[in-house]
């Protein structure tokens, strides 16, 4: 589905992301994990258009799409979430999520100013949507807050929502897990999990929560340094010495119950 | 004070009232639902100004002109030439953030201003464009005149309200505004934000330009006094900000509001004791800036404040509920 | 040569100097406030006048009585900035914005209900240039304000680098509430801002008002330029915009030097577009100013 | 009972450092004719507007005076551009008379105005034209050029130019200058080029004006200068000093030689003021203000339909001569019914059909601490 | 000279109807405490208002004999407090070196090189990257840097909004051994986290918030043990 290929990222003198090259497969749910600065989400801009790599490519289902800006991605059907969120701060959640949507007839001038029955029912499903998704986030009560006031774990979840708002192909979630309660990030990981069965959609989440990971994950890419570590099952890379030292440490607080 | 008197001033107070409300509306497309700075307004003003007067003046041997054209041609002739304008500075500085943007929009009207100024065969620098026509013209004389064009500039207006009221309550309009409040999102979201931009700065600017274009047919006569960036520019801020940014009906109240404050207080200095006459027009100034505070400090958020406009849907029905 | 050093070169410095004496306050105010402070011009010109007061009364060079016109801006400064400007620092900072405007028509209005609104000199005559080496001809006022601003340069660096108050500065301009959270005196250092910024001003007014006269639209007529040149320098970069008030005196200046064949090479009419373009192309290729201020 | 007439001023604004003299000229005007007998035997009333120099303001502003404060006639303004914007769009329409002091304009002459529009200044074609026959005569044939950017030194300097090398004269260098900088030097810098004779400067003295004399003269650039009425100013004295401008001279609407008119005016003015009698454009207020308050007495009411005729019967030849200053007098002429003829401080004020004057040019030059008028030119 | 902190009834919020209300609890020198709960529940709010960035309706805030409710924030990290908010927590142009420095300003630590050393000792990612902008930091530096700042000052109570958020295992593991070794010199610590599990097991006292109430309290260990509480808000049986 998406695959990099030997791609550096270079800030001034120092190199994020070197030589990295991985896949995402169609149709899976891929965890990518590593110590803190290892360039997990300068990857994850590279894919989604926000940092230009030094140099490498990025496919995109066989199609290099290296040089096109983040917002040809997103119509291509790419979805992510912003490590630290971006919400639209000053719209209400539900606006949040509407605006994120993609609505050709309804972002045309012309249609807007002079015939309006043409976004009409293009509208109607996209506030249907929204009021869905915002039901399964958990949201309902500040629907009509503005973003700008929410709470820390209240913004990730908009930016999970703004995400699926786009009907896209492949989602790139960043840590969405960090600041959520668990209990409702279980919950979020079996609509997670029923959307990729049922819908087919692909994703790639960056966690540090190696329950939820192994939870949803099949897949796992460990990146340090800016490279691919290793890749493979949960288990495996679990039990991998060199993930162990540069990611794990020593499981002294045991997160599981 | 006799009636009729108080009735044409009235008119005038409206006419001018009704241009700049019409500045303020333009203003709101770019700042209140855009977020874009433009701090030279004045420029794209005068550029619409000048171009309905030469499109629709006389030959005349001291600048270019003699097209003749009837007035509303010389307005729809000022919207473009000041939406085109508009756009050659969207493409080049719509990529600023707020504050730069407003600071290369002075600059820009700067630049505008010093071509009028000197590029005296275009606009005859300094001495201006004379007998400029009124829209239907011979519709009334004098100061009946007045009324007509009254009529005329309300209408334009009222149509531009409406299309700026569509503009906004729209998903058009919440893309803008999502762009507004952050960039990297939406475009992750996939608006194409510089086109959602350049739209917004062609479609304000346009309209400032129309709003020129009805002041030169007003004044009916045309030179660099008319483009002040502190009557055309700031005091179109004033208004925007104190009638309350991200609101149509704030937009054009505050135009009103700040006019009449802005016009109206000569009346009540005019009445100070005559060893007062000759600064009359300092306390003046200093009352509109004090008036000023007051109504930043009172009404905070503007007379209307922004205000979302609805997205409540009927629970069956595709239609919005307005 | 010897033209080009005495007809451009001092002049474009010594306006240079103007320039840069203002912008580091409009610098300082939106890198700490966030807002662009239109009232900064006729706060100038307030200074200008207070010096002129105090020349009525005292007989002396008026460079000695700068000190009142200092005292005159920053009282008035921190006083509009008590009564006006702060109440809206919750709101969006455009709010702060159109408040300067209307300050600066209070200020200006005021000086011409005080002063009148006729030209103002401090001296007349004209003074006879100082000559050197026989050609550089050059006015002792303008070198004593290149000179006075290259002092006032590396104060102000030193303020900026070594106190405790100066490096405050930089937090409360990045990030006032966590400044306030690791117990920064926010208030303190918008106190300063204010402070350094209006005493520049005051300098920079009796500067502008020597060089050619005092009037109360003296301020407001520099404000562009300055603004330009605070954004040159980029933004909260006090040093910074120094050196584009320096860079904008040239480049106006020197572009209407016949550089090729015989003709100005941009006809002096457009003197000021010329500050403005550079402006613009440094907006566009380099936003963060040539000194990397921050990124609005 | 009170009789308004409107004073029409860029008061704030960017000329506000002129106005001051010429409010205390049109106040001068008014008061002595409260001292003397007063308006339609009442009290007359100046009420200003403020045109704050912008084109916006300057239709408010006449607005107001003629709705709001119903005045039969207004004097002002003083820059062309919101002079004919007021006219245009407000007072005119409203069939108020309008006489403006300052007003230079060529765009003045040919408005379709009802007969309704005046001024008491020669168009800038006419000024332009003496000043390059006075520069001639003078000895100077080659000279620099140098005029402010506005309605007033570009109507003056192209004038002059198109006149003077016309004439034979030849401009070595010619250029056009903003207002407001602070610097002129890089243009002083150009203009010296070619050994020209003397600089010609068409500008402000308490603007552009002045700081070029001066830094011209600091710049050891030129030591001859040639100003018209914008330079003509005291204060141009005050800023450089009288020796430098020894060998300068300035051209300036003037009145006749043997008319004492403008000496009676400048000393009414100083002694009431104090001082500024010579500053520019104060003449042509003080005989704009005082021609509309003859306009009024002579109509004998307040009605707008004749204060245009008026103001030419009381203006304009055959008639007694009236000076300034001397209302009482007129008053008294114009009971008995007789014709009367205001010639002032600016000129005699003969109106042609468009409502422009002639009128003569003085040629003057610095004496002590003001200046002297040595020729006229006609 | 560690004193302890007690809220008393405290209800604050942000100008509209309050967020928390009715909040007691109190933390003993050298003592750990938790706050956990769901996303908006308050617990930012509770952490905000004892630093003076929220208006108190009611209550009071104590740290020994000091009333804290009505000091200006700023004057708090002189009095010996010091916090970490959950977002916006560095200056971001400011260098990292900077950032740190900036902790000392208000309240200067006795020896400032050796705070500096032990701040970067525990953070060994940051060492080279002292010259770098904050804000091109990756998401769990930041947090590095937004600790270090906070503790530069030697603080007598600690404030942490979600200290962990966005950190590898490892630097969590690295966080928690350090707060257990700072609770030692008896600074009080009151910190939110939603790795609650692991907060659990170093905290003395957890206290759950639920809509703005104290809904459950009680020590690490019984929360830990409580089925209810697993289920809730712990996502108990997800795991
Ligand atoms: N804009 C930038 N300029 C300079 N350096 C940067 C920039 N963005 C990231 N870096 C550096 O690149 C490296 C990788 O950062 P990245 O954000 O990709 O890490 P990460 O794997 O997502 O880490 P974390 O788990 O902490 O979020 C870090 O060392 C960071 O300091
Ligand atoms: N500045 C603000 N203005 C208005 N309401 C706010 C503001 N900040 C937070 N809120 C509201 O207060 C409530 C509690 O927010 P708070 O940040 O305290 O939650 P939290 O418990 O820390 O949640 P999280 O775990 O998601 O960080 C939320 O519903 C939020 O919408
Ligand atoms: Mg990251
Ligand atoms: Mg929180």
């Amino acid at each position: 589905m998406i695959r990099l290929d030997k791609i550096c990222v270079d800030f001034g003198g120092l190199r994020a992301v070197d030589h990295a090259s991985f896949e995402i497969g169609a149709g899976r749910i891929t965890g990518l994990i590593g110590p803190n600065g290892a360039g997990k989400t300068t990857a994850f801009n590279v894919i989604a258009g926000a940092v230009r790599p030094t140099s490498g490519r990025v496919i995109l289902d066989g199609r290099d799409i290296t040089r096109l800006k983040p917002h040809q991605r997103a119509a291509a059907g790419l979805a992510r979430t912003f490590q630290i969120p971006h919400e639209f701060d000053r719209l209400s959640v539900l606006e949040n999520l509407m605006a994120a949507a993609s609505a050709p007839e309804g972002e045309n001038v012309i249609n807007v100013i002079f015939r309006r029955g043409r976004y009409a029912a293009e509208e109607r499903e996209i506030y249907d949507t929204a009021r869905d998704t915002i039901r399964l986030l958990e949201l309902e009560h500040v629907i009509d807050e503005k973003a700008g006031n929410l709470s820390g774990g209240q913004k990730k979840l908009v930016e999970l929502g703004r995400a699926l708002m786009r009907k896209p192909k492949v989602v790139l979630l960043d840590e969405i897990g960090a600041g959520i309660n668990r209990t409702l990030l279980g919950k979020l990981a079996d609509k997670i999990l029923m959307l990729n069965r049922e819908r087919g959609l692909t994703f790639c989440l960056i966690e540090h929560d190696l329950d939820y990971v192994s939870k949803l994950c099949d897949h796992v890419l460990v990146m340090a340094q800016g490279t691919l570590l290793t890749e493979g099952t949960v288990e495996a890379v679990r039990n991998d010495e060199r993930v162990i030292e540069a990611y794990f440490g020593g499981g002294k607080y045991e997160a599981r119950l | 004070m006799e009636l009729t008197g108080l009735f044409f001033y009235l008119v005038s107070l409206l006419i001018l009232g009704g241009i700049y409300a019409l500045l303020c509306l333009a203003l709101n497309i770019q700042w209140g639902m855009g977020g874009l700075f433009n701090a030279g307004i004045a420029g794209f003003y005068g550029v619409g100004a000048y171009s309905s007067a030469i499109l629709t003046t006389a030959a005349s041997s001291r600048h270019l002109g003699g097209y003749g054209l009837p007035v509303p041609l010389g307005l729809v002739g000022a919207a473009i030439l000041a939406g085109l304008a508009g756009w050659a500075v969207a493409k080049i500085c719509v990529r600023l953030k707020s504050d730069y943007l407003a600071m290369a929009s002075i600059g820009i009207a700067e630049i505008l201003r010093l071509v009028i100024v000197n590029e005296d065969w275009l606009t005859n620098g300094s001495l201006g464009v004379s007998r400029i026509p009124r829209p239907l013209g011979d519709l009334a004389t004098g100061r009946m005149s007045d009324v007509v064009f009254l009529g005329f500039v309300w209408l334009v207006v009222l149509l531009v309200f409406v299309a700026s009221s569509r503009l906004y309550d729209s998903p058009w309009g919440r893309s803008l505004r999502a762009i507004r409040d952050n960039e990297t999102s939406a475009a992750a979201a996939g608006k194409n934000i510089e086109k959602f931009r350049i739209q917004t700065f062609v479609i304000g600017c346009a309209v400032m330009g129309i709003a020129g274009g009805l002041s030169a047919h007003y004044f009916r006569f045309l030179s660099p006094t008319a483009t002040d960036p502190l009557l055309v520019t700031f005091l179109v801020w004033v208004m925007l900000m104190a009638g309350g940014s991200g609101n149509n009906k704030g937009a054009i109240l505050g135009a009103l509001a700040i006019w009449t404050l802005w016009s109206v207080t000569e009346i009540f200095t005019n009445r100070l004791p005559p060893e007062w006459a000759t600064r009359s027009s300092f306390i003046r100034m200093l009352l509109v800036g004090l008036l000023l505070q007051v109504v930043l400090q009172r009404f905070r958020a503007g007379l209307i404040p922004e205000k979302s406009p609805p997205v409540r849907f009927k629970e069956e029905g595709p239609e919005p509920d307005r | 040569m010897i033209e080009f050093i005495n007809f451009y070169l001092f002049p474009a410095l010594t306006i240079g100097s103007i320039y840069a004496l203002g912008a580091v306050g409009i610098s300082m105010i939106f890198g700490i406030l966030r807002f662009a402070h239109f009232a900064h011009g006729d706060l100038m010109t307030l200074g200008t006048y207070g010096i002129l007061a105090a020349a009525a009364i005292l007989p002396v060079n008026p460079l000695l009585l700068i000190p009142f016109g200092m005292v005159l801006t920053i009282v008035s400064a921190l006083l509009v900035d008590r009564l006006f400007y702060q109440p809206l620092r919750a709101l969006p900072t455009i709010y702060t914005v159109i408040s300067s405007f209307g300050i600066a028509l209070v200020f200006r209005s005021l000086v011409q209900l005080i002063w009148g609104s006729e030209n103002q000199v401090f001296s007349t005559g004209v003074k006879p240039p100082l000559v050197l080496f026989d050609t550089i001809r050059v006015s002792v006022l303008h070198l004593q304000a290149i000179v006075a601003t290259a002092i006032i340069a590396v104060l102000l660096h030193f303020f900026l680098s070594r106190t405790r108050t100066g490096r405050s500065m930089r937090a409360v301009a990045d990030d006032p509430e966590l400044a306030e959270v690791s117990g920064l005196d926010t208030a303190k250092v918008v106190r300063w801002t204010w402070i350094i910024g209006a005493a520049l001003a005051a300098i920079a007014g009796a500067f502008a008002a020597l060089n050619t006269s005092a009037h109360p639209n003296l301020g407001w007529n520099l404000l562009l330029p300055m603004f330009a040149a605070a954004i040159l320098g980029g933004i909260g970069k006090p040093m910074g915009a120094m050196a584009g008030g320096f860079l904008i005196g040239l480049a106006e200046e020197l572009s209407s030097y016949h550089w090729i064949g015989d003709d100005a090479l941009i006809s002096p009419s457009y003197k000021t577009a010329v500050a403005f373009i550079c402006m613009i192309a440094l907006l566009i290729f380099r936003p963060q100013g040539l000194f990397k201020g921050r990124l609005l | 009972d009170d009789t308004k007439i409107g004073v029409l001023m860029d008061i704030t604004g960017p000329i506000a450092n002129f106005i001051p003299p010429l409010q205390n000229a049109a106040n001068l005007a008014v008061k002595q004719v409260n001292d003397q007998g007063g308006l339609l035997g009442g009290t007359a009333v100046a009420v200003y507007g403020d045109t704050t120099g912008t084109a916006q303001g300057a239709v408010d502003a006449a607005q107001k005076l003629v709705n709001i404060e119903n005045v039969p006639i207004v004097m002002g303004s003083l820059m062309s551009g919101t002079t004919i914007a007021a006219a245009e769009a407000a007072i005119i329409p409203a069939g108020v008379a309008q006489i403006s002091p300052t007003a230079t304009s060529p765009a003045m002459t040919d408005l379709q105005d009802d007969g309704l529009v005046f001024r008491i200044v020669p168009s800038d074609n006419y000024q332009g034209e003496i000043l390059a026959k006075m520069v001639l005569a003078d000895g100077l044939d080659k000279v620099a050029l140098t005029y402010v950017n506005n309605d007033y030194g570009v109507g003056i300097g192209q004038t002059f130019q198109a006149a003077y090398e016309a004439a034979g004269g030849t401009i070595t260098a010619s250029n056009k200058h903003e207002e407001k900088k602070d610097s002129y030097r890089s243009e002083l810098a150009s203009l010296a080029k070619g050994e020209p004779q003397a600089l010609v400067v068409i500008a402000y003295a308490g603007d552009s004006g002045g700081k070029i004399v001066r830094q011209a003269i600091e710049g050891g650039l030129f030591t001859k200068f040639v100003g018209t009425d914008g330079l003509r100013d005291e204060l141009l004295i005050e800023n450089v000093g009288a020796d430098a401008l020894k060998t300068s001279f300035f051209s300036s609407p003037t009145s006749p030689a043997e008319n004492p008119a403008q000496k009676t005016l400048h000393d009414a003015f100083n002694a009431e003021y104090g001082e500024g009698a010579d500053k520019a454009f104060v003449d042509q207020t003080y005989d704009a203000t005082f021609l509309a308050l003859l306009a009024i007495e002579k109509a004998g009411s307040t009605d707008r339909a004749a204060m245009a005729q008026a103001l030419r019967d009381v203006a304009m030849a055959p008639g007694e001569k009236v000076g300034p200053g001397e209302w009482a007098k007129a008053v008294a002429l114009l009971k008995e019914g007789k014709d009367i003829d205001y010639d002032g401080a600016s000129g005699n004020a003969e109106f042609d059909a468009n409502g422009d004057v002639g009128g003569y040019i003085g040629k003057f030059v610095v004496d002590g601490d003001g200046y002297k008028q040595v020729e006229i030119v006609e | 000279m560690t004193e302890r902190l007690s809220v008393t009834d405290l209800t604050a919020g942000y100008g509209g109807p309050p967020i928390i209300e009715d909040i007691s609890l109190t933390v003993e020198p050298g003592e750990i405490a938790v706050i956990l709960g769901p996303n908006g529940a308050g617990k930012s709010t509770l952490l905000k208002t004892i630093f003076a960035l929220t208006q108190v309706a009611a209550g009071s805030i104590r740290l020994g004999a000091k009333e804290l409710v009505g000091c200006k924030t700023s004057a708090l990290v002189p009095l010996g407090v010091s916090a970490v908010p959950q977002s916006k927590n560095v200056f971001a142009t400011l260098s990292v070196e900077e950032n740190l420095d900036v902790g000392t300003y208000a309240a200067p630590p006795k020896d400032k090189a050796a705070t500096r050393e032990k701040i970067l000792a525990l953070f060994p990612d940051l060492k080279d990257k002292l010259g770098q902008p904050a804000g091109e930091l990756s998401g769990g530096q930041r947090q590095m840097v937004a600790m270090g700042r906070a503790l530069m000052s030697e603080p007598k109570l600690i404030l942490l909004d979600e200290p962990t958020a966005g950190l590898s295992p490892a630097y969590l593991e690295r966080i928690f051994d350090l707060l257990l070794d700072i609770r030692k010199t008896g600074i009080t610590i009151l910190m939110v986290e939603q790795n609650a599990r692991q907060a659990l097991q170093i905290a003395d006292h957890g206290h759950i918030l639920v809509a703005g109430r104290n809904h459950v309290s009680g020590t690490g260990k019984e929360l830990l043990a409580d089925e209810d509480v697993r289920r809730l808000f712990l996502g108990g049986a997800a795991a």
